[in-house]
């Protein structure tokens, strides 16, 4: 079986800066899958250049289409969805409206509803008419999460969704992230810190200095202590 | 007094309609793009020719519709494979870009047309008095423009407030990268609204044509009012805009109604101080206002009246 | 460049100012070249804002105009009161003007940059424009002020009656003008304008006020553009509204733009170029003005370092010889171009013609001296085909171009000019 | 003695959003400092607070015991403080030598000058060719900025960060976007340039924090979290939490 996302020899430059040194790694249909690793070390750049947002260098496969090169609206129309790490919401629209953008188009039927939405995290419901610019941080990230939900991806690819997150929230995250799996929707999750990814993932890896360190299953990972300890740790 | 105070409200309310219906493509566009088009008021040059043209063959009415989609049209051709191509080079460039079509379209329209004034009149059907007031009578064409211009309004705020498309706009103002990775095409959001800005002038031009003068000067003389709105407005406000789009067609048409220098305000001093300006009447310093306010603005505040961005 | 060759630059400059009217000793060519001389400085004064500064101005001419109005009135008053001024010190009180109108406006206007500096000169533009329609007495209303500038104090002997010494009056202004703009861009303060221009933010952590240089820049700008307008005034002994408003800045961009903001003499190209086109152009087509539009779309589009850009580009490759490598893709791309312009021209013309003038003179016209008829299709579809031809050709040929430039660049010994 | 920089209770909001939380640093003279923390914790507006590019929402910032509070980056940089940024923030069109020469003119009293020549400047010319020789880049000297590699660029950067002289410099992901040799490289030369200089810097490379730092500060969610030596704050239990949302083992 092919993998739903492919990624072979991946390089992306930020200006002169050459970020990524050729990264692999692919995930499967339904998967979650965490890529890892400190502060500058290629992780936001590699989802950026999926997405086509930072021109991409090499191989990027997703569903059997090779997309290096695509627009990011055409990338996204293909099914991939991005949530990026500063929580882009639209401030001066409402929750509703902001839920409503993520739809692709107006007739789009999909696996997730305003409803389904409104039942994960109530409070969006009771927001769900104020602009979105006065939320709190954690609010705003469900509303980026379900926003990109709303316009049925195959695979999401979610960039540090716990950062700046109270632990309650954090949980709620993590949540949402097991009932996003649940209905067969594959997960890219972008994290430095390992409490969520270590809990949910089917398999990890780690980056460092622009390349794939380290591949494996938690239990692998669990078992490899100077990968942690070269690589995360402070 | 009461019959200036009267038509003079009128009139402004009418002019800064007018200036609205150009202001409010020119903010839209400026806020998405960040460019700021010279050749605006030059789209409103065109539909004013385009419906003479038309109206010359068909009929005004035909005109009334088809000139401003043309013009829609025209804006976004010149958007697609003009100004997309000058962004890389920066905002200067677009500048400058926008600078040379309005010279460029100017002198197509004179070459066309001729430099002097076409004769573009009203319709037959709105050529009568609508009601008379103090012994002045009102045309009914100008209660079609104000009419026109308030439709549309309401029209531009139901698109922005109630359809998605409009949804997607007010987005992509701010964050046109992430609605581009929600799925939508904003290359072509930003075509369409430089085309639907376009054509509003477009259609501005149509109505105000026959009101008044046709010739093609008449970009270069509105251009740089329509800039004082949206600065003084506050770049990239709508409500801003409209505001000042008001403010500036009442100050103007007041000014040019009231025949009254400073010296007989405040006295002969007045010559004194401020010499032959203190001797004109307002209705000559009229032209000067809308700029006297723009650099008032600029010095006090100069976010503009409602804007929020320096720059 | 060392201290020799700035001389031998200099020096070379002067001699073809010097020798020009011999060179060109028609009474044409004089007027013209005086005109010349007045617009370097102008266009000159106004890349210290665009290409040194970064400030891109659309009310230029208002120090301009301002100054040549005062230059006017002063050497009304002189001759009027007979006072023992000559007439070579009245650039002097155009530069005052200048300087003058430049701290009050250049106050107003710096405090921003970018978009908003450019809306502020447009706005402040009109302001003067519409101020100048109301104050007959200093402005002249529609006549303008008209002066006489043989009314001066003769200058050992010479009283600037004839053309020939006022070209010189100018020239030696000029040459003024440019060795001293030229030396700005060397002084602590010009660097600092580039810096400013390339990048505002960092300035101010390396202890400058980016507002100070940009008011810094604005007021010494004006004051040769102040320069340039009493010379305006004393060349044409009137000053009239047109030299103050929208178009008149709206020239000088242009100029500067289509010389080459990016180096220094690209606005004297630009100012010797499109002073000479307006002259002759405007004899030879009514259309001149809109062939001056697209001429600068299309640098704005495709070339938008202007000519002296594209000198520049092509400098170290002429230096070393490569050029040669360039010239047979060049002369295969010219073909389809020349064909382009042409058609692009003949269309032009033809619906001018038949637009403009064919009522009163009938459908007969001769573009480049070939007659032919505007009401047949045939010319038309002549120039259709040049025209759609040569954008076919031009898009056929530029790969080539593109190849050869990448090989005369790559080749061992040449600078690399990344992009 | 004050200390180089101090800040007390230092906060800024964007909107509703407050980024900087009650912050309070405390940089000795002379040390090499280094802040680190996870994304999104404020160090670069830390870094902006400081410099004056923001403004702090309230709070007192100091420098050497004077307030320079709601300074503009020019009046601090004047007073001794020079800082480099995350992203290459040169002047592209310029070449290196211009670069550097524009950074030093403030600091030998040059000015807004428009009467001398810059080529005559003697100190400023002699200044401009010891930062280009000590930052590497004399074959690149007469280079338009903007088309150098990118590793020379940084350096560049932090040459003009520290022509000026000022006692105080702040360097902001010095090494982001460099490989390890280049990395390398670039540590020796920060070592070099800090000498006898108070040098904070913002970086996420463990090996170039720890190789260089005197003291480290971890700055999480807009507040400083811990402030200590290299040691010290490895073996510190917060900053393993912080780091890895680990529970600190009892």
């Amino acid at each position: 079986m092919s993998a739903l996302l492919d990624v072979q020899d991946l390089h992306a430059y930020y200006g002169k800066s050459h970020i990524l040194h050729g990264v692999n790694f692919h995930i499967n249909a339904g998967e979650i899958v965490s890529l890892l690793g400190r502060n500058g070390v290629g992780r936001s750049t590699t989802i950026k250049a999926i997405m086509g947002d930072v021109p991409p260098v090499g191989v990027v496969r997703f569903a059997g289409r090779d997309i290096a090169g695509m627009k990011p609206h055409q990338i996204a129309r293909l099914g991939l969805g991005y949530v990026p790490e500063n929580r882009d919401v639209f401030p001066s629209l409402t929750v509703r409206q902001n839920l409503l953008l993520g739809q692709k188009s107006a007739r789009q039927a999909g696996r997730w509803s305003m409803q389904d939405m409104f039942r994960i995290f109530p409070r969006l419901e009771e927001r769900a008419d104020t602009p979105a610019g006065v939320m709190s941080g954690g609010e705003q990230q469900m509303l980026t999460i379900c926003r990109t939900l709303m316009g049925d991806p195959d695979l999401v690819m979610i960039d540090e969704p716990t950062e700046g997150l109270a632990p309650m929230m954090v949980e709620l995250v993590g949540n949402l992230l097991a009932e996003i799996a649940s209905r067969g929707v594959a997960i890219l999750l972008v994290e430095q810190k390992l409490t969520i990814a270590l809990k949910i993932s089917h398999r990890l890896y780690v980056m460092g200095h622009g390349r794939i360190v380290f591949e494996g299953s938690v239990a692998d990972f669990n078992a490899n202590a100077s990968v942690r300890q070269e690589w995360l740790e402070v | 007094m009461l019959e200036l105070v009267t038509f003079s409200t009128l009139n402004g309310v009418l002019y800064g309609m007018l200036l609205f219906m150009m202001a409010s493509g020119l903010t839209l566009i400026f806020s998405m793009m960040g460019v700021l088009n010279f050749a605006h008021a030059s789209f409103y040059m065109i539909g004013a020719y385009f419906g003479f043209e038309i109206s010359r063959h068909i009929g005004f009415w035909p005109g009334f519709i088809i000139a401003p989609l043309l013009v829609g049209v025209v804006g976004a051709l010149i958007e697609r494979y003009g100004l997309r191509r000058v962004h890389r080079y920066g905002h200067v460039a677009e500048l400058l870009f926008t600078f040379g079509l309005a010279f460029v379209i100017e002198e197509l329209v004179s070459m066309i047309w001729g430099k002097a004034p076409v004769d573009y009149r009203p319709p037959p059907s709105l050529d009568f008095v609508a009601f008379s007031l103090f012994g002045t009578t009102y045309p009914a064409y100008r209660i079609f423009m104000l009419a026109t211009a308030v439709a549309m309004f309401v029209f531009l705020i139901l698109v922005l407030r109630r359809t998605r498309v409009g949804l997607i706009i007010q987005a992509a103002l701010t964050h046109p990268d992430m609605v581009a990775m929600l799925g939508h095409n904003v290359p072509r959001v930003f075509m369409m609204v430089f085309g639907v800005g376009a054509g509003l002038a477009g259609l501005a031009g149509v109505i105000a044509g026959p009101a008044l003068v046709t010739q093609p000067s008449m970009a270069a003389l509105l251009g740089p009012i329509l800039f004082v709105v949206i600065v003084v407005g506050g770049l990239g406000s709508l409500g801003g805009a409209f505001v000042a789009s008001l403010l500036i067609g009442l100050i103007q048409t007041f000014a040019v109604a009231i025949n009254v220098s400073l010296a007989d305000v405040i006295g002969p001093t007045a010559a004194g101080i401020f010499g032959e300006l203190g001797r004109a009447p307002l209705a000559q310093i009229a032209p000067v206002l809308p700029y006297l306010l723009l650099v008032l603005v600029l010095i006090l505040r100069p976010t503009g009246l409602f804007g929020t961005r320096e720059s | 460049m060392t201290g020799m060759r700035y001389l031998l630059c200099f020096a070379a400059v002067a001699v073809a100012l010097l020798i020009a009217p011999v060179v060109f000793p028609s009474s044409v060519a004089i007027t013209t070249m005086s005109l010349m001389g007045v617009m370097i400085i102008f266009a000159l004064s106004y890349n210290m804002l665009l290409g040194q500064t970064g400030l891109l101005s659309f009310g230029h001419a208002v120090y301009y105009g301002l100054a040549g109005f005062c230059a006017a009135h002063a050497m009304n008053i002189i001759a009027a009161g007979k006072l023992p001024v000559p007439l070579p010190v009245i650039p002097l009180v155009g530069a005052a003007a200048g300087l003058f109108f430049g701290v009050i406006f250049g106050a107003v206007s710096t405090r921003r940059a970018g978009t908003v500096f450019a809306m502020i000169s447009l706005g402040l533009g009109e302001l003067v424009a519409a101020f100048a329609l109301v104050l007959h007495t200093f402005f002249g209303g529609e006549d303008g002020i008209s002066t006489n500038r043989t009314k001066l104090l003769a200058f050992f002997g010479y009283k600037f009656g004839p053309q020939i010494q006022v070209y010189y009056l100018i020239a030696f202004w000029c040459f003024v003008c440019i060795v001293l703009m030229y030396a700005l861009t060397r002084t602590p303060f010009g660097r600092m304008c580039n810096a400013v221009r390339d990048n505002p933010e960092r300035v101010e952590f390396i202890g400058y006020s980016t507002q100070r240089v940009r008011f810094q820049a604005f007021v010494l700008s004006a004051m040769f553009a102040g320069v340039a307008g009493a010379l305006a005034a004393i060349n044409f002994e009137l000053m009239n509204l047109q030299s103050i408003g929208a178009a008149a800045s709206g020239q000088v961009l242009l100029m500067s733009f289509v010389g080459g903001a990016g180096h220094f003499a690209g606005p004297v190209i630009g100012a010797i170029f499109v002073t000479f086109l307006q002259v002759s152009l405007s004899d030879i087509t009514k259309a001149w003005m809109l062939y001056f539009g697209l001429m600068f779309i299309f640098i704005v589009m495709y070339a938008p370092g202007g000519m002296a850009g594209w000198l520049a580009l092509h400098w170290p490759l002429l230096r070393n010889g490569r050029i040669v490598r360039l010239l047979p893709a060049y002369a295969l791309a010219a073909v389809p171009m020349l064909g382009l312009a042409l058609g692009g021209v003949m269309l032009i013309e033809l619906a001018h013609h038949m637009l403009v003038q064919a009522a009163s003179d009938g459908p007969q016209l001769s573009i480049f001296g070939i007659p032919m008829n505007g009401a047949s299709p045939w010319p038309w579809l002549a120039a259709l085909v040049l025209f759609a031809g040569g954008a076919f050709g031009v898009r056929a040929a530029w790969p080539r171009v593109a190849d050869a430039w990448g090989r005369a660049l790559a080749a061992p010994g040449t600078t690399k000019v990344n992009s | 003695m004050n200390p180089a920089i101090a800040l007390r209770d230092v906060r800024k909001s964007f909107g509703p959003t407050e980024i900087i939380r009650g912050l309070n640093l405390t940089v000795n003279r002379g040390e090499r400092h280094a802040v680190i923390g996870p994304n999104g914790a404020g160090k670069s507006t830390m870094f902006h607070l400081i410099s004056g590019r923001l403004q702090a929402s309230s709070g007192v910032i100091e420098l050497k015991g004077e307030d320079i509070t709601g300074l503009r980056p020019y009046e601090i940089n004047r007073r001794g403080l020079s800082r480099s940024f995350q992203i290459t923030n040169i002047f592209p069109k310029l070449s290196v030598y211009e670069n550097l020469r524009c950074a030093v003119l403030w600091s030998l009293g040059y000015r807004y000058a428009f009467w001398r020549f810059v080529d005559r400047l003697k100190d400023a010319n002699e200044r401009a060719e010891e930062v280009l020789e000590m930052i590497g880049l004399t074959a690149r000297r007469d280079t338009p900025a903007g088309v150098l590699a990118y590793a020379d660029q940084r350096a560049l950067e932090i040459g003009v960060t520290i022509a000026g002289g000022a006692d105080v410099i702040m360097l902001d992901e010095p090494t982001a976007g460099m490989s390890h040799a280049e990395t390398e490289q670039a540590v020796a030369l920060i070592r070099k340039v800090s000498e006898g200089r108070t040098l904070i810097m913002v970086e996420h490379d463990m090996g170039v924090v720890f190789g260089l730092a005197d003291r480290i500060s971890v700055l999480v969610y807009g507040q400083i979290i811990a402030s200590d030596t290299p040691q010290a704050i490895r073996a510190n239990p917060a900053v393993r939490e912080a780091y890895l949302g680990e529970e600190a083992p009892a």
